[in-house]
């Protein structure tokens, strides 16, 4: 098993470095590189699952420059379970990637891209793997410079390098928040070691585990994108190629999620109290919230994707807050319950949000297009994404039959127990109580977005000419949205076995196992009184029935006839593309209502006879925290720089004051 | 020795307040030769031959060599009609006065150990002289009288703590110091052919306050 | 036995549902003294609308054939969950609360996406509005389960029933304020008066029907009739949930037709209530609907509340 | 032994020869043989320490040790990477009539005697003529910083020359005070040795504490400004910006490291007679005043060379904070940090003299799109700005990392001043060199680039942050053990 994780890591690195071997003839590098990234993340997978079914950890040294300190690696369950996700996500975009850089050949070099995707992805193997504070800053430091070149990548018009650099400076800034919070840890270590094992028996005052805990929160915040510090993922993701940010926004993000999860049940695991859940619960509400609400208003398609991604960070957020607060009013099992339901949002969210971005790429490979308001009929053209893109939409806004709706079915149900658990502590239900509805309000946010979505680019008529030579893409594009989407299914149809992994990892974490049913189908989180779900049956039922009702009509109406008209158009004439309801004017209810959670600019003006309307949705947070920072920083260096005046016998007085200063300090 | 000592600080003090350059290269002139004197008589208080090379060494460049260069810079860039404008001479006095109260005050204490406590003073006092001076001045060759009084002060205060340096070091010294001003020659005929003027105020071109 | 029973209680829903509306429509035009259409007038136009012939805008996709069966039978499959007269229902552990909340969720976003893809302005529009009244609508439908599961210690449907009947809950306050929320969303989910008028084809008012325009023949029909069992749906869990009286507990005849006579009168009730309410209020602006719901969000909240305070400690 | 002699000897006879050399093609030529023989008669130093610990030659007057040794070979490896380079960029400068003949002739006498003063300084075991040695390397230096003979070189130099004479100068007055306290305790027969390094080291900790205290005062002061702590630090900016490319890359890699090595050399003195840790508690508030100042000036620079020559202030601000700490683990890393910082400073100038000369601008925004119009120079810029501003494999992250680690443990409230810095000078440098290398390229004037020496130096820094030599270890611990009593 340990030379399959070597093998997993140093296939994607040689793979990165033969990419910059092969840069001439780019055709072959394409095809080898991907298929190079295909056997790593297939070689992933299976090294995750079989951690996962038989517990036992992989762990090994590499003694490294510095005395006293080595690189430690393990793989025990929870990164098992993540290598898992990224071997999913790698292995689609290996199929996908072929198809989509076709374009990318003849003026940008392939080499490059593959080359930074190659560290990208052994970066974030390498912070799995990582079990000491030292090799996980360096992979994660690694993971997040590699990732600011492919968002680089596109850079002839300087938004994108800004956007580049916004991101890699607040990655920098996390990742100098979480070796605060490491270092806090150490400095209580008696033996001084970096490695997480020994890190969680130290003994640390409740104040400074507060300290670190809201450190590492915000450090890890940063990177997953929790409100507050959302700003850059929407710049960033929209800006890098597809299938990467397609990596980025459905792995990196999960990654982040890891370390958080690492930092807090790991190594903290022992000494939570009440005020973490509790500001990992509003935090996670507020983003999600928001989030949609952010989403909602956007109109370039892969934005829009990107602030789906803060919502789903902050639903997973919700679920590791429930867990934490149960931990401390001491219900391990209910705690564990939260973490697996997290951990299952966790790859639920991996899987459909790839499978979103790669349409994304498809739509926008074929149409050339990024504004939703320009697609529209795209069904009758390219209708195998349309279905992929479809089944997409209904699992991230939480729908039955897919696995959206089962990590959101059980974060409720956590609400719930804990809640009932809890019944004396009448501030915390309340919490909880407005925490499941504001979940609540944003599932039906996301499947308002996603129907407007849908609708606006795939349903109704073409709404611009440049549409007509959308088609269906590559194979192997397509095998790569119909293997997600088939995932999306059998995740949604199949809960109990991913349950079952999960509760490992839970009893690695938090020491309870959930009750795990004998039987595959019923999906039990406590016992069935309180609450069962059978998916199976669920489907079986709704399927017989309409199959039934569909050849019942079918054979009792056979002779009405079926024929195809204009749509009524009140008797005007010809229904044309600009009558449709366009993506602004469908969540213009909702601005109106929600108006104050955007800087909203409306102007309509009337020049000669035309009238033009625009509309800016602006982010508070980027006008109220960042610009002002930017300033700051800009003002101070400025009044600094007076110091260096130009005049030298300015500096001789420097100079004269400082040994007059120390001789009067020295004395 | 000590009664030469006062007149060495006499001297720092005329330079602070000078306004032409002619007066001001007479009174390092003044001040090297008294330096040359205190070399001499501990020169005769102590055997061997150290002390006599040292001032062979220090009137060949103090008093012959460096004059000799200033003259012919003053003469060749004809700035001996310039008069240093110093706007303020009594503030310059006023803050001379400060230094040396807060040199007795503060550092005399610290010195008590030493045997010749106030010659100790005196150097060090020299030494931050020779900064206020560059400090007040704005041209060029005040600034090279303003660094080797620096020097005569150093100098002055190895003879009196550490009754001379080891000789090698002497020479390093000297060849430095030597060099130094040859570079300030230098610097000075870049200057004026720079900016035609050897005012220090004029050269602020490397700045940053401007946005 | 039980799965017999099941059946019959979901062919009795698919069966009285239109039954219910017609008689809604016949009471509310005796309320309004208009001479009303006979009960039975749901049923012939079903009848009507299946054998007419099926007119397909040429805009639309697949999504728009498929829709109107998904729709259909995700009300069916409800059904079967949910308890009409007799408490123990076969499908009863496969799904709770939370699903079928989901499941109508599903429902009406494939409604909405047949609405677009028509291409006109109706679909859109419709789907719009939909859109916004669910967006109010599921965060007071999740409160009040939220409540209700507290309460019982369950999320399971019978579950819920047998404690309540067991505990006789209505009395409690808590419930009481639940209930009332439960009315108001159950006039915003299923496009009563106040928040969109069932009966007009008026742009400006109608969002149910604005989606479902450009249907016609057997699809018209199917949904016309999902629609119907939904409000008889939403009827029968208001009577479950909070008033789950006479709700028969063992197999034996005599509870089972005492259960069907006290459904019926409950039934009567409620369609009284409905009429009165219809004929009584007039149509909300659309900006005003959230208000309503919000305020019937707030006494969910109170609800919790409520329970918290008085009948825990 | 002999290496020891050839390694100083070399530079000498450089010196000599180059006067006597005048044509620039064959002089530089000779540079770059002298400097390689020299760094490879350095290298052979190594083992003849390694078996016979710290000797010292001439009687008493040269001293070797496990501390200088590493700046020696440190020095002379750049001093020859930089000998590659100035040949071709002093070429470039010659085609394009930058300079005259007469002021390369100039250029390759005061290289040679620049590095005959530093390994002098270096390797002395008398403290006076440490301090002739410095003000001598400042001397030979000045006029090369005014090589250009534009008004803003003139100025560089001119300011350049005044502030570190005076500075100089005060640390002259310290080691007069350090050999007078050394005169007290010695007897009347070893009058002469009291400037010697290897004598005093014995004697420090019955040194009349006082007057020690006011020598350091005058030291930090004087040698402070050599190495640019914030308050005094204002010639460095100008003239690592206004003197030739591979004169700053030496400047800003070697000076400052023989600056801070004599400082450290009286820090040691003073840590043994004081026993309390004064010294060490100045040179972490000038470190970590000069660190912040540094990073948050970086924002706001327009010129390229200004820009690094900043960063490199904010550098040695840190490496004069982690000695300032004074513990073994932080001597460790100051030492380790003083190596890769030196190695990709001067590589980062390197660079940055490359791209001066095909776009001949020094102003950042008139630079343009460097990675679309050269792509081996744009990528070679972004990769050594992202490595100075430290990114995971290569050295100077991994120096950060272990000094917050071991600044938390020591004490939080400037760990946390640490941080803040990494940031803001992360923000600073990328902020302005990201839109010289992407975006639209301006026109440029082609021309033959060398960055081979720079790229040697950095893939020795991704060697060093990934993997020690053992001998490089022992050779560190050795001097960590001399500087930490």
């Amino acid at each position: 098993m340990k030379i399959l994780l070597f093998l997993v890591v140093l296939t994607v690195l040689f793979s990165s470095v033969l990419s910059l071997v092969l840069h001439c003839f780019p055709r072959v590098l394409k095809t080898t590189f991907f298929s190079l990234l295909g056997i790593s993340g297939f070689g992933a997978c299976i090294a995750g699952l079989s951690v996962l079914i038989t517990h036992q950890n992989i762990s090994y040294q590499l003694c490294s420059a510095f005395p006293g300190l080595s690189l430690q690696f393990i793989l025990d369950p929870l990164s098992g379970f993540f290598l898992t996700i990224i071997g999913i996500i790698v292995i689609s975009i290996s199929w996908y990637g072929p198809g989509y850089l076709r374009e990318y050949e003849k003026d940008k070099s392939i080499a490059l891209m593959s080359f930074f995707t190659g560290l990208f992805v052994s970066g974030m193997y390498l912070v799995l793997l990582a079990n000491d504070v030292f090799s996980f800053m360096v992979a994660w430091e690694l993971m997040s410079v590699s990732s600011y070149f492919l968002v680089a990548y596109h850079h002839e018009n300087m938004a994108n390098c800004q956007s580049a650099f916004l991101y890699l400076l607040m990655a920098q800034v996390g990742s100098v928040l979480i070796l605060f919070a490491f270092g806090i840890l150490i400095k209580f270590s008696d033996s001084g070691s970096m490695n997480f094992l020994d890190l969680h028996f130290i003994k640390i005052s409740s104040d400074w585990a507060n300290l670190a805990f809201f450190l590492a929160f915000f450090g890890f915040g940063m990177k997953t994108g929790i409100i507050p510090l959302h700003v850059w993922l929407p710049q960033a993701h929209p800006v890098a190629p597809s299938h990467i940010s397609a990596l980025m926004s459905g792995v990196m993000l999960k990654i982040a999620v890891y370390g958080f999860i690492r930092f807090t049940f790991g190594i903290l695991g022992g000494i939570c109290c009440l005020q973490w859940g509790i500001t990992v619960l509003i935090f996670g509400v507020i983003s999600s919230l928001l989030g949609v609400l952010y989403a909602l208003m956007q109109h370039n398609l892969k934005r829009l994707l990107a602030y789906h991604s803060v919502e789903n960070i902050g639903i997973i957020f919700i679920g590791l807050g429930l867990s934490l607060i149960a931990m401390k009013t001491g219900n391990p099992l209910l705690a564990s319950l939260g973490l697996a339901a997290a951990l299952y949002h966790c790859i639920n969210h991996a899987i459909f949000k790839s499978l979103l971005f790669l349409g994304a790429g498809v739509i926008l490979q074929q149409s050339r297009e990024h504004n939703l308001e320009r697609m529209g009929g795209l069904i009758k053209r390219m209708p195998y994404t349309a279905w992929c893109f479809l089944i997409g939409c209904i699992s991230i806004s939480a729908l039955p039959p897919f696995n959206g709706f089962i990590s959101e079915w059980l974060i409720f149900q956590t609400a719930f127990q804990t809640s009932v658990f809890l019944k004396n502590e009448f501030v915390i239900v309340i919490l909880i109580a407005i925490a499941a509805s504001l979940l609540a309000l944003t599932a039906v946010l996301a499947a308002t977005c996603f129907v407007k979505v849908y609708g606006v680019i795939f349903l109704g008529q073409e709404r611009t000419s440049n549409m007509s030579q959308v088609r269906d893409p590559l194979f192997g594009m397509c095998l790569a949205m119909g293997f997600l989407s088939i995932l999306c299914l059998m995740f949604g149809i199949f809960p109990t076995i991913i349950m079952s992994l999960l509760s490992v990892i839970s009893l690695q974490l938090i020491g309870v196992q959930l009750p795990n049913t004998l039987d595959v189908f019923w999906l039990i989180p406590i016992t069935s009184k309180i609450s069962s779900y059978n998916s199976i049956f669920f489907l079986i039922g709704i399927l017989t029935i309409g199959l039934f009702s569909y050849f019942l009509i079918r054979i009792c109406f056979k002779r009405t006839k079926i024929s195809m008209v204009n749509p009524w158009d009140c008797g005007f004439g010809g229904i044309n593309s600009c009558m449709q309801y366009t993506a602004t004017a469908f969540v213009m209810p909702l601005r109106r209502i929600f108006k104050f959670t955007w800087n909203v600019i409306e102007k309509t003006e009337k020049i000669n006879s035309d009238i033009s309307y625009q509309l800016h949705i602006q982010d508070w947070i980027w006008q109220y925290i960042y610009i002002p920072i930017e300033y700051l920083s800009l003002d101070v260096a400025n009044k600094l720089a007076k110091l260096q005046g130009g005049n030298i016998r300015i500096y001789l007085v420097y100079e004269f004051i400082i040994l007059i200063l120390l001789l009067w300090v020295v004395t | 020795m000590e009664l030469l000592a006062p007149f060495i600080l006499l001297t720092s003090f005329i330079l602070l307040i000078q306004n032409k350059i002619y007066s001001m290269i007479s009174t390092f002139i003044w001040q090297s030769t008294f330096l040359a004197i205190v070399i001499f008589s501990q020169a005769l208080k102590t055997p061997g031959m150290e002390f006599y090379i040292s001032f062979i060494l220090f009137i060949l460049i103090k008093i012959i060599f460096i004059p000799y260069i200033l003259y012919f810079f003053v003469k060749k860039l004809n700035l001996h009609c310039k008069i240093s404008n110093l706007k303020y001479p009594i503030v310059v006095l006023f803050s001379s006065v400060i230094l040396t109260l807060f040199c007795y005050e503060f550092v005399a204490p610290l010195f008590n150990i030493m045997p010749n406590i106030n010659n100790i003073l005196i150097a060090m006092l020299i030494i931050l002289l020779g900064i206020l001076l560059l400090i007040t001045n704005n041209n060029a060759v005040s600034y090279v009288i303003g660094f080797l009084s620096i020097e005569n002060g150093i100098f002055f205060a190895t003879l009196v703590i550490t009754k001379g340096m080891p000789v090698i070091v002497e020479i390093g010294i000297a060849f430095d110091i030597l060099i130094a001003v040859t570079l300030f020659g230098v610097l000075f005929m870049q200057i004026h052919r720079s900016i035609d003027s050897l005012d220090v105020n004029e050269m602020n071109l490397l700045r940053e306050d401007i946005e | 036995m039980i799965w017999a029973i099941t059946l019959v209680q979901t062919l009795l829903f698919i069966i009285i549902a239109p039954l219910f509306t017609g008689i809604v429509k016949w009471t509310k035009c005796k309320l309004q003294n208009r001479n009303a259409p006979s009960i039975l007038q749901p049923y012939f136009n079903l009848n009507k609308l299946f054998r007419k012939e099926v007119l397909i805008a040429t805009t639309t996709s697949s999504i728009f054939k498929f829709a109107p069966y998904i729709i259909f039978s995700i009300n069916v499959f409800i059904c079967m969950t949910v308890p009409l007269f007799f408490v123990s229902v076969f499908m009863g552990r496969v799904i709770d609360v939370i699903v079928i909340m989901g499941l109508f969720s599903l429902a009406r976003f494939f409604l909405t996406l047949s609405g677009m893809d028509t291409g006109t302005a109706f679909g859109g529009m419709g789907a719009s509005r939909e859109m916004l009244i669910s967006t109010f609508a599921e965060p007071v439908l999740l409160i009040i389960f939220f409540a209700l599961s507290m309460v019982t210690m369950s999320t399971n449907l019978t579950m819920i029933i047998k404690y309540a009947v067991f505990h006789n809950l209505w009395l409690q306050p808590s419930i009481m304020l639940l209930a009332f929320s439960f009315i108001l969303v159950t006039l915003a989910e299923t496009g009563r008066v106040p928040v969109d008028n069932p009966a007009t084809h008026l742009e400006l008012t109608m969002i149910h029907e604005a989606m479902i325009l450009e249907y016609s023949g057997r699809y018209l029909a199917l949904i016309e009739w999902a629609a119907q069992i939904k409000l008889l749906l939403y009827a029968v869990l208001f009577f479950n949930l909070f008033f789950p009286l006479g709700i028969a507990q063992d197999l034996n005849w005599i509870d089972i037709s005492f259960s069907i006579l006290i459904l019926i009168l409950k039934l009567m009730a409620f369609i009284i209530a409905i009429c009165v309410s219809e004929s009584g209020l007039a149509k909300l602006r659309l900006f005003r609907a959230p208000y309503l719901l919000n305020l019937s969000f707030i006494l969910g909240l109170f609800a919790v509340l409520m329970h918290i305070i008085i009948e825990v400690r | 032994m002999i290496a020891f002699y050839l390694t100083l000897l070399l530079p000498l006879f450089g010196t000599l020869l180059m006067l006597g050399i005048g044509n620039l093609r064959i002089a530089s030529y000779c540079n770059i043989v002298l400097t390689t023989v020299n760094f490879i008669a350095s290298l052979f130093i190594v083992p003849y320490f390694l078996n016979n610990g710290s000797f010292t030659v001439l009687e008493q007057q040269f001293y070797i040790d496990a501390f200088n040794l590493v700046i020696i070979v440190l020095t002379t490896f750049v001093t020859m990477t930089t000998a590659f380079f100035s040949n071709n960029y002093m070429q470039h400068n010659i085609k394009i009539k930058h300079i005259t003949y007469r002021q390369s002739y100039l250029y390759h006498v005061m290289y040679q005697l620049f590095i005959l003063m530093v390994l002098l300084a270096l390797s002395t075991n008398n403290l006076g003529i440490l301090w002739v040695t410095m003000e001598g390397s400042t001397l030979s230096t000045v006029l090369l910083v005014g090589l250009y003979r534009t008004k803003e070189a003139i100025e560089a130099a001119w300011k350049y020359f005044i502030l570190c004479s005076v500075g100089i100068s005060l640390a002259l007055f310290g080691t007069i005070l350090i050999y007078f306290t050394a005169m007290q305790e010695l007897s009347i027969t070893q009058n002469g040795t009291g400037l010697l390094w290897s004598v005093l080291i014995h004697q420090a900790h019955n040194l009349n504490p006082i007057i020690v205290k006011i020598a350091f005062v005058f030291l930090l002061v004087g040698y402070g400004t050599k190495i640019g702590l914030v308050p005094l630090h204002n010639w460095l900016p100008d003239a690592h910006s206004e003197s030739p490319a591979p004169m700053s890359a030496l400047l800003s890699g070697l000076l400052l490291n023989v600056a801070l090595y004599a400082l450290i050399r009286f820090k040691i003195l003073v840590d043994l007679s004081l026993a309390n840790d004064l010294a060490g508690n100045l040179m972490i508030i000038f470190g970590l005043f000069s660190f912040i100042v540094a990073a948050i000036l970086l924002q706001r620079q327009k010129n390229i060379k200004r820009l690094f020559s900043y960063s490199s202030i904010e550098h040695m601000g840190l490496i004069t904070f982690a000695f300032g700490l004074s513990r073994p683990t932080t001597t460790f890393i100051g030492l380790f940090y003083l190596i890769v910082h030196s190695l990709t400073k001067s590589s980062i100038f390197m660079i940055v003299g490359n791209v001066i000369q095909q776009t001949n601008t020094q102003i950042l925004c008139k630079i343009r799109g460097l990675i679309n119009s050269q792509p081996y120079l744009g990528w070679c810029l972004l990769i050594a700005t992202l490595i100075i501003a430290g990114i995971p494999p290569f050295g100077i992250f991994t120096s950060e990392i272990l000094l917050l680690m071991a600044c938390i443990k020591l004490s939080p409230v400037l760990a946390i001043i640490l941080c803040c810095g990494f940031v803001i000078a992360f923000a600073g440098l990328l902020r302005n060199i990201q839109f010289s290398v992407y975006g639209e390229p301006t026109d440029i004037t082609k021309s033959k680039i060398c960055i081979t020496p720079a790229i040697l130096n950095l893939i020795l820094v991704l060697i060093l942050g990934v993997y020690i030599p053992s001998i490089l270890q022992e050779l560190l611990h050795k001097a960590v053990e001399l500087i930490t009593v």
